[in-house]
């Protein structure tokens, strides 16, 4: 037999420190770079929306119409709109709406879908069946001919935009957290809660509620992506953020007839669209990779 | 030693993950001889599937790769083999079954689609013909009703019987050598005496040599002629049988062995080995076992100590063994 | 004999779907702000015609007879009558319906040709600069939104470079004679292949604007679900088996994650079908997401209710054939 | 005090099948089918058995953490069966269950203190400082050390995070613990080690244990009585020794025979049973195991055999046996 | 057409054909049928004219079906159409019409006294068999309701042989012969309607008209092909006409350019010299006949005041938005009726723009510090109003200088239309296009206190212009007529329940080869005389 010579390669043991599963999914996170461009994206448009006031030049309602339509300039960076608006004053303030819009409809769908979720998974029975008919039929309709139906009965405005955006996203978390729910329940750690004596109430609370928060997040963060397009869809139908409100998609659909003369007033909106959709999206996909272990490879 | 099947010799199978170059396999040598049935024993982790997956060259790649040493098959070296080479080889002339039978079957083509599919493969069978080999292999490994059974789909079989087809399919080109790894852990003891049986007496009717991964030293017992005891990446003893199983010398397999229940004599209290299986990677100097070793003196904490024989093909990686 | 059964009991499962369907749809429809009486009569009607006309539609019964009408109407196959042209949705809606499954299944052919290779390759060739590309360019397709790509579209190619045509659905000088509605058939069955091609021209633009979406979104379902085949035991086993990488990705590892991306293809085509209103607006195509649309500005209550149900049933039959479709790849369904 | 601290009779659990057209009930699997037994104070009562035969089912349906069909189950005197859902919570503090999957039983998100501490919290005991005394000393008395307190599940190897499990199982003094497979997911270096650990435990703390496992030379050594479970049904119940030296039921003593032993000179005849163990949503009549069974005769088919003593509290299920 | 009820989103409206001398046709017109393909905004509602009242409507049914009467070329001066010439009695009770002879509708049935009989009672009886159920809107406005109606103004109508038809009023009516050339009382072949049934006769008309009636894809084009024996010798030209609808202005104007098709309405007005500047295009504008304007709900406070009126008319800078948004296609309207239309009050001054008066007026009406007002915007461009939310945008930017926080209302326009029309707005944009040139049309339709609840919607009800505007409707000669309106157009200046903003001139644009299109005043026409060079 041949003498075997052994390598050793010496990995130094990770010290014993506490390391609690949402650290370890930042760690992860930090590393994928994709996500840090995403998260790198959303905090800047946060910051422009935050910020807006002191980032834009003038102010987002005012213009003169003789400045009608400018290109790109030294005093206009984004060039004027139809009413001599500086567009990227507007684009900036755009931010706000945009995010306003993404983040609350879907803190909206969130809590919603959460409480059916976790109603329909734990309880079962009747209730399930009640629940998930009633989602089933939610999803049966093309989600934006949905919307374009909740805001004609509500009337075009912003805010109801947004609530119809969190009403047709409903199902989709509440099916999420359902599901969840459903097979925690038959988790050991969960039949270990009840065998010592925990009530219903509580389990939810300590077990499947922090259990399912991966799975939400991500799915949410990616639902704020959706979310901000279907606002913008919305307003480049006319039935979301009304004038003089720089909404994205409304300003889009405003400035379209003037897209040969002055591409500028819809490339840039379209533009701003894209980007803080795809930060969404990246952080989304980077968050699913760094909390749902089953997609790690 | 007379006619080596397969010669593993230092065989490094290293994975290269985020959390560094983990050596999975670590300098592994094992010869099997034609007809024999030679046994990896160890606990999880310790790198008997990685060792068997080099042989076959389906180590996942990336992460994993092999960083050294050779594996001849038949006097061929295969790790320096191309793609087509081995994939003239595996299924065979080295066909392998896996621990897990309900998920190595394709869920969505037929008993008999996946048995004739590795016919085709390596013969010049027609459909026709390679149907009616699988219904033959089906029949030889104990499937009643074989003639259905080829037209059904794995979730209508129960895991025995699907490790049976694992094993037609294994043996429908006569490989010369079968890796079985832990073809029996998933499955019932009464159900594993069946498996056990049937591979035998393949075994001795067609005089594959099997290279047989368990951590069950029970099945080794019944099953093999030679073993190899790996522990972290390493082969810490090897020698037939009879030796390993009464006459152990490193202190890891009589550890092993002494901290088995026992059947047929009740015990006080078993012997339990300190510590914990290591963690991949974590690899400290001097001998693997050292922290876990009762015996061991400042030598084994410092140095790695060599495979070395302490008998009549018998050889042990222990200071102590000397 | 499972597949029929299972067949069955899912087509059992729409009934209270469907039903439930229609009386969200007939409830939209009340609850939109206006009188349809009103509507159809216009603003310089009498208030006595309103009330005539109330009792003629029968919007005096108490809801629950309204509906019970309604669903009577429908399951005979009425769909109603236009307020605004007044003519029968059912005759009317076709044509509509034709173009857009027209654009529809264009568009998703493109998507789901494109989307589901890149997606194999890029499982494949996992970690490759291929992989990196079609990933990122499958990001920004599922971040766009698709109203602007159609403008910039139309902008570039129609407007700018002059290549394509940027509305409608042929040349009106040489119009196709519609027989089937479905105009690439229309176009192969009459033997017209210049106009054929004049048809292609015209998909080109709103098909790539509307199959953008779907087609990253089936990219990215199909890589991810490829490689979480690729690492199940039985993709080891064909390799085991001597099978060259080739066919082992595209039928051991294919047909198994062909299961999630049929969801998203099913998924997304319902949606293209609905979602094409935005589409439809810009490239002036006669479908029936601009149809529903434009009766929602008129308040045309029969049309919005019936198209939305039509589109719905569409949607959820779509599904419906996306299961049956597992039940058929995947052998293990039909016996849940 | 009555000698025996569990008294299960006739258990059953059916779980319905759904299916067919309407998505209705098409048949039950019969997990567990009128299964009778008898734990005493002190002592560890082992259940072997082949996958699926119904011994998890068991264990569960004794702590109601699955409502049982049919049966009675008195526990320390106490008939639990009868009790509402808020009683049994109470209850819960006597009994308490040990899982299989060290992985699954432990809540990713919980760090080893909170775990430990739960159940105490539930049962509103002691302050949260006496609590965490409690945990400190509980991870002393289960191995660990008390620095482990704030790590989480992920951070531990398989035994480690059983010791865990046990030591959860241990914070409310329970009187009997359900040992579901506690071993079976473990390495055997390992495996002897948590063994080890459990009988320790028994003798400080008087604990009871109902033991279940599927590997026959566990079961024999860590228990005083097995009862062999095959198909729902419990076919031999006996003492250890007894148990390896005089098998009754043709079932035991395929069994026996199939459990390799790490012995090459060990030459026992084996008795390879042919075929599968049957679904339990369509058993075989009579006795169950008639399919497979070497000595089997008409009346095996036909007549489901008792389950009775034949001396000696050696009880067993077979025709052959018959007084 | 009325300002409203319909969804039509293209401008299209009045006459001067600002013809550049042709340069040689790109496409000269090939030896093989003419064919005409007219992009358009919207879809045309139903074929049946009665039954319609939107603009997309008409523009292919005056191609297929003629009026007894019909208006002379770029004006509302009525001309004989079907009916040769026509006798009034002095009383102006009855109308004698002598028919042209030797007409035949498209199915080869005749055009007779008896087919105009039978018209006029299928639209005036509600009992008819062909009556709609929804009844004839137009019918009912310009005639005083239907049949056994109080106010109904036919009395009777007689064949008193094939070729004359005798009218009998209840009471004289003024613009009589007048409406009777709008587009919607168009004969339609009696057979044809009984044959098919109104609802199938609103999809396949057979009328008079130059053109014949061939397929209508829904929302896609309408094809109509030459009927070689129109009664007007030589006519029509063209071999085929095709309407295609194109909803977007760019987008059809891309397709005009590309050649897809020959001709269209809706020219933005910023794109105009884009269309001037393209040698082979040519921009055509059609008379002016409306005016778009900002309403005040005089109902709602402080709208009430007169002084906050006017201040906000001072507030409004009409001419930059008239070059921002009519981008010359449109003048300054200071009366609520272009100027056009005879009885045009041209004396009144507009109101200078001014913040400063506006203010002043502001702080004398109480607001020194301006206040909060919703402002309704239409939701859809209109030929008065070529992108309502824009306008109001500026506006809402100018009247912010003045502190007053406007903030825009849009809904769907139907909505608008009924919500308006019941005053819940504040203040509002709107506009109207003239139905036939008479000034009753646009002041008593827009300001009259008998309006309100319906084309009033500023619900202005000043008595004495409640008394001048009926004084002249029922007034007999022009002169009279006249005076009376430039009375009522001061006091309206006056008293500001509105801002006539300006009367826009639609523009079109064609391909350079096209000759002979005459655009009408009204919106549409019959292009029997349009060819190709
Ligand atoms: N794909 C991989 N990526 C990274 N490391 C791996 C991979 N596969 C195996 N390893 C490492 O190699 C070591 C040896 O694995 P191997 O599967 O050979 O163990 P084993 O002896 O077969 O254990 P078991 O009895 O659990 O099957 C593992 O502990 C693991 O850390
Ligand atoms: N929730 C359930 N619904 C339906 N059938 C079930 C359910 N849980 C268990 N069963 C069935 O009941 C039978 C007994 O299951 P149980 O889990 O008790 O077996 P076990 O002896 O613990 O097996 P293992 O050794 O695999 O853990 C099995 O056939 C199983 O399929
Ligand atoms: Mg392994
Ligand atoms: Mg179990």
């Amino acid at each position: 037999m041949a003498e075997t010579h052994v390598q050793t390669v010496t990995w130094k043991v990770k010290d014993e420190e506490v390391v609690s599963p949402w650290r370890e999914a930042w760690r992860a996170l930090r590393k994928n770079k994709l996500a840090m461009v995403g998260l790198a994206i959303i905090l800047f448009f946060v910051a422009v929306a935050v910020f807006a006031p002191m980032i834009a030049p003038y102010p987002y309602d005012e213009g003169e119409l003789v400045m009608k339509n400018k290109p790109p300039s030294g005093e206009h960076w984004f060039g004027t709109d139809y009413n001599g608006r500086d567009v990227f004053s507007r684009v900036v303030y755009g931010a706000r709406i945009s995010l306003w819009v993404g983040t609350f409809s879907v803190i909206g769908s969130v809590v919603a879908g959460t409480i059916l979720g976790l109603l329909a998974g734990f309880y079962g029975k009747w209730i399930d069946t009640l629940i998930s008919r009633i989602f089933d039929i939610m999803l049966a309709f093309p989600s934006i001919l949905l919307a374009i139906a909740i805001v004609a009965i509500l009337g075009p405005s912003l805010q109801n935009a947004l609530l119809a955006i969190a009403i047709i996203n409903i199902p989709t978390f509440g099916r999420l957290v359902r599901s969840r729910v459903l097979s925690l329940k038959e988790e050991e750690f969960v039949m270990a809660a009840r065998a010592i004596g925990m009530k219903d109430s509580r389990i939810i609370m300590q077990h499947i509620l922090p259990n399912s928060l991966a799975p939400i997040i991500v799915t949410g963060t990616m639902g704020i992506a959706t979310a901000i397009i279907e606002a913008a869809a919305l307003g480049f139908l006319g039935l979301g953020a009304q004038p003089p409100e720089p909404e994205w998609g409304k300003m889009l659909s405003d400035s379209r007839q003037y897209i040969q003369k002055a591409p500028w007033t819809v490339i840039f909106p379209g533009l701003s669209i894209m980007l803080t959709v795809l930060g969404f999206n990246l952080i989304g996909d980077g968050l699913r990779d760094a909390l749902d272990p089953r997609m790690k490879n | 030693m007379s006619d080596p099947v397969l010669q593993i010799e230092n065989l490094q199978t290293h994975f290269f993950t985020d959390r560094g170059q983990i050596p999975a396999v670590d300098g592994v040598t094992i010869t099997v001889n034609k007809g024999e049935v030679v046994g990896i024993v160890g606990e999880s982790g310790c790198g008997k599937s990685v060792t068997s997956l080099s042989v076959m060259k389906l180590v996942p790649n990336p992460p994993g790769k092999i960083v050294g040493g050779t594996i001849k098959f038949k006097g061929e070296d295969l790790v320096t083999a191309n793609e087509k080479r081995m994939r003239d080889i595996r299924g065979n002339e080295i066909a392998m079954i896996f621990q897990e039978p309900m998920t190595s079957l394709n869920p969505v083509f037929t008993i008999g689609n996946q048995i004739g599919e590795a016919i085709r493969l390596h013969t010049k069978a027609s459909k026709k013909q390679s149907r009616d080999r699988a219904i033959d292999m089906l029949k030889k490994v104990g499937i009643p009703r074989a003639e259905a059974i080829v037209d059904e789909y794995p979730h209508q079989l129960s895991g025995g019987m699907r490790q049976r087809v694992m094993i037609a399919m294994a043996m429908a080109c006569n490989p010369e050598l079968l890796i079985a790894d832990e073809p029996t852990t998933a499955l019932d003891v009464t159900i594993q005496a069946q498996i056990l049986d049937l591979m035998r007496q393949l075994n001795r009717e067609a005089q594959t040599a099997i290279l047989l991964i368990t951590h069950d030293l029970g099945v080794v017992a019944e099953m093999c002629h030679r073993v190899v005891v790996m522990y972290a990446g390493n082969v810490i003893e090897e020698g037939d049988v009879r030796t390993i199983l009464k006459k152990p010398k490193h202190p890891y397999t009589k550890g092993l062995l002494n901290s088995l229940p026992k059947l047929e004599e009740s015990q006080e209290r078993l012997y339990s080995i300190p510590g914990n299986v290591p963690i991949p990677g974590s690899l400290t100097v001097g001998c693997r076992f050292a922290p876990r070793c009762d015996q061991a003196t400042d030598l084994c904490r410092s140095e790695m100590p060599q495979l070395k024989a302490v008998g009549d093909n018998h050889f042990s990686r222990c200071w102590l063994s000397e | 004999m499972a597949l029929l059964s299972y067949s069955i009991r899912r087509i059992f499962m729409l009934i209270p779907v469907l039903l439930g369907m229609s009386i969200v749809v007939f409830s939209i429809i009340r609850a939109i702000p206006g009188d349809p009486a009103l509507t159809i009569l216009g603003e310089k009607a009498s208030p006595k015609a309103i009330e005539d006309l109330r009792e003629v539609l029968g919007l005096n019964n108490p809801w629950y007879i309204q509906y019970f009408d309604y669903l009577k109407q429908i399951i005979t196959g009425d769909l109603g009558v236009s307020l605004h042209s007044g003519a029968s949705i059912t005759q009317e809606i076709g044509p509509y319906l034709a173009a857009t499954t027209e654009l529809t299944i264009v568009s998703m052919l493109f998507a789901v040709i494109i989307g589901v290779n890149a997606g194999i390759l890029s499982a494949w060739k996992q970690n490759s600069w291929f992989d990196y590309c079609a990933m990122l360019i499958a990001l920004i397709g599922v971040s766009m939104p698709i109203f602007w790509l159609g403008l910039m579209e139309q902008w570039f190619f129609a407007q700018e470079l002059k290549w394509l045509p940027s509305v409608g659905r042929d040349n009106s000088r040489n119009p196709v004679e519609a027989i089937t509605q479905f105009y690439i058939l229309d176009t192969i069955m009459a033997g017209q292949w210049d106009q054929l091609w004049e048809v292609v021209k015209h998909l080109i633009l709103p098909g790539v604007a509307l199959g953008t979406i779907p087609m990253a979104i089936i990219a990215r379902i199909t890589r991810s679900s490829m490689l979480e085949v690729m690492r199940a035991d039985y993709v080891r086993t064909a390799r085991a088996k001597g099978l060259a990488q080739f066919w082992v990705v595209y039928k051991h590892a294919l047909k198994n994650a062909m299961i999630p991306v049929l969801t998203v293809i099913g998924l997304q085509t319902g949606l293209l079908l609905g979602g094409a209103v935005l589409t439809e607006t810009i490239f002036g195509w006669p479908g029936v997401g601009r149809y529903i649309f434009t009766a929602i500005g008129n308040r045309d209550y029969p049309v919005i209710q019936s198209g939305i149900l039509v589109i719905a049933t569409i949607f959820v039959l779509i599904n419906l054939l996306v299961d049956l479709l597992y039940a058929y790849i995947d052998p293990r369904i039909k016996y849940r | 005090m009555t000698e025996e601290l569990l008294v299960v009779k006739n258990l059953k659990k059916y779980y319905p099948i759904t299916g067919g057209v309407l998505g209705g009930e098409v048949g039950v699997v019969k997990a567990v089918d009128d299964v009778s037994f008898a734990v005493k104070r002190g002592e560890t009562l082992g259940l072997v058995g082949e996958s699926g035969c119904g011994k998890s089912t068991t264990g569960r349906s004794l702590l109601r953490l699955i409502e049982p069909t049919a049966g009675e189950i008195t526990f320390d005197g106490v008939n639990v069966t009868a009790l509402s859902t808020d009683e049994m919570r109470k209850m819960r503090r006597d009994m308490q269950i040990v899982f299989q999957d060290p992985f699954a039983s432990l809540n990713p998100r919980h760090n080893i203190e909170k775990i430990l501490e739960e159940p105490l919290v539930v049962h509103k005991i002691g302050t949260s400082s006496e609590r965490k005394k409690r945990v400190q000393e509980m991870l002393e008395v289960v191995g660990l050390s008390s620095y482990h307190a704030r790590r989480y599940p992920h951070q531990f190897s398989g035994g480690q995070r059983q010791r865990i499990g046990i030591a959860r199982a241990l914070m409310l003094n329970p009187k009997l613990i359900v040992a579901d497979e506690p071993v079976s997911a473990l390495d055997v270096s390992i495996q002897s080690q948590v063994l080890n650990l459990m009988q320790d435990l028994q003798k400080e703390m008087g604990l009871t244990y109902l033991f279940i496992a599927h590997d026959l030379s566990v079961v024999r050594h860590i228990s005083d009585r097995v009862g062999v479970m095959y198909l729902g049904r419990i076919v031999e119940l006996t003492t250890s020794g007894q148990l390896y030296s005089n098998p009754l039921h043709p079932y035991t003593k395929a069994l026996l025979s199939a459990v390799p032993t790490p012995d090459p000179d060990d030459v026992r005849e084996r008795v390879i049973l042919q075929g599968d163990v049957p679904s339990p949503a369509n058993p075989p009549s009579g006795c169950t195991f008639h399919t497979r069974c070497p000595h089997v005769t008409e009346e095996c088919r036909s007549t489901r055999p008792a389950f009775q003593d034949v001396g000696d509290g050696h009880f067993v299920a077979c025709h052959l046996y018959k007084q | 057409g009325c300002s409203g009820s319909q969804t039509t989103q293209a401008p299209a409206e009045q006459p001067k054909t600002e013809t550049p001398a042709a340069t040689p046709a790109p496409e000269p017109a090939k030896s093989g049928p003419k064919q005409l393909i007219v992009g358009r905004g919207g879809d045309t509602v139903g074929l049946d004219p009665i039954a319609q009242t939107d603009g997309e409507s008409f523009k292919v049914t005056e191609n297929v079906f003629d009026t007894l009467v019909g208006y002379a070329e770029e004006s509302t001066e009525v001309v004989p159409s079907l009916a040769e010439k026509w006798e009034i009695s002095p009383d102006g009770l009855t109308y004698t019409f002598h028919l042209r002879s030797g007409v035949k509708f498209h199915d080869g049935t005749d055009f007779n006294a008896e087919a105009v009989k039978w018209n006029f009672e299928r639209w005036s009886d509600k009992s008819h068999p062909q009556h709609n159920k929804e009844g004839f809107e137009y019918y009912n406005d310009m005639f005083g309701g239907y049949k056994g109606d109080e106010n109904h103004v036919i009395k009777s109508v007689e064949a008193v042989d094939a070729q004359t038809v005798k009218f009998t009023l209840n009471r004289p009516l003024a613009p009589f012969i007048q409406n009777l050339g709008m587009s919607c009382f168009a004969i339609a072949s009696p057979k044809a309607v009984q044959d098919m049934g109104p609802e199938k006769f609103n999809e396949n008309p057979v009328g008079t008209g130059p053109f014949k009636f061939v397929e209508w894809k829904r929302n896609d084009t309408i094809t109509l092909e030459k009927n070689p024996d129109y009664w007007n010798a030589g006519f029509p030209k063209l071999d085929k006409l095709v309407f295609k609808v194109i909803p977007e202005n760019t987008a059809r104007l891309t397709a005009l350019t590309s050649g897809e098709i020959d001709m269209m309405d809706g020219v933005n007005p910023d794109d105009a010299q884009t269309v001037k500047d393209n040698k082979d295009l040519q921009l055509i504008l059609r008379p002016s006949m409306n005016i778009g304007f900002v309403g005040f709900n005089v109902e709602k406070k402080p709208l009430d005041n007169p002084k906050v009126r006017e201040a906000l008319a001072y507030a409004i800078n009409k001419p930059a938005i008239i070059e921002a948004f009519f981008a010359g296609l449109g003048q300054p309207a200071v009366n609520p009726m272009p100027p056009s239309i005879w009885g045009h009050n041209g004396n009144i001054k507009d109101r200078e723009f001014s913040i400063d008066k506006a203010k002043q007026l502001l702080t004398e009406a109480g607001f020194p510090n301006g206040f909060k007002i919703k402002f309704w915007a239409m939701p859809v461009a209109r030929p008065y109003m070529p992108d309502g939310v824009k306008i109001a945008e500026a506006i809402q930017q100018d009247l912010k200088k003045i502190g007053v926080e406007a903030e825009i209302v849009t809904m769907e326009w139907a909505t608008y239309l009924e919500k308006t029309k019941a005053g819940e707005q504040e203040m509002f944009m709107l506009g109207w296009t003239g139905d036939n040139g008479d000034p009753d049309n646009f002041l008593a339709t827009l300001l009259d206190k008998n309006n309100i609840g319906g084309n009033n919607r500023t619900r202005w009800a000043n008595e004495d212009a409640h008394k001048l505007l009926m004084a002249a409707q029922s007034a007999t000669t022009k002169e009279e007529r006249e005076k009376l309106y430039l009375q009522v157009q001061e006091l309206i200046f006056k008293d500001v329940p509105m801002v006539p903003l300006a009367h826009s001139t639609p523009a079109l644009a064609a391909k350079a080869n096209i000759i002979n299109y005459k655009p009408h005043p009204k919106g549409s026409e019959s292009l029997e005389k349009v060819d190709f060079q």
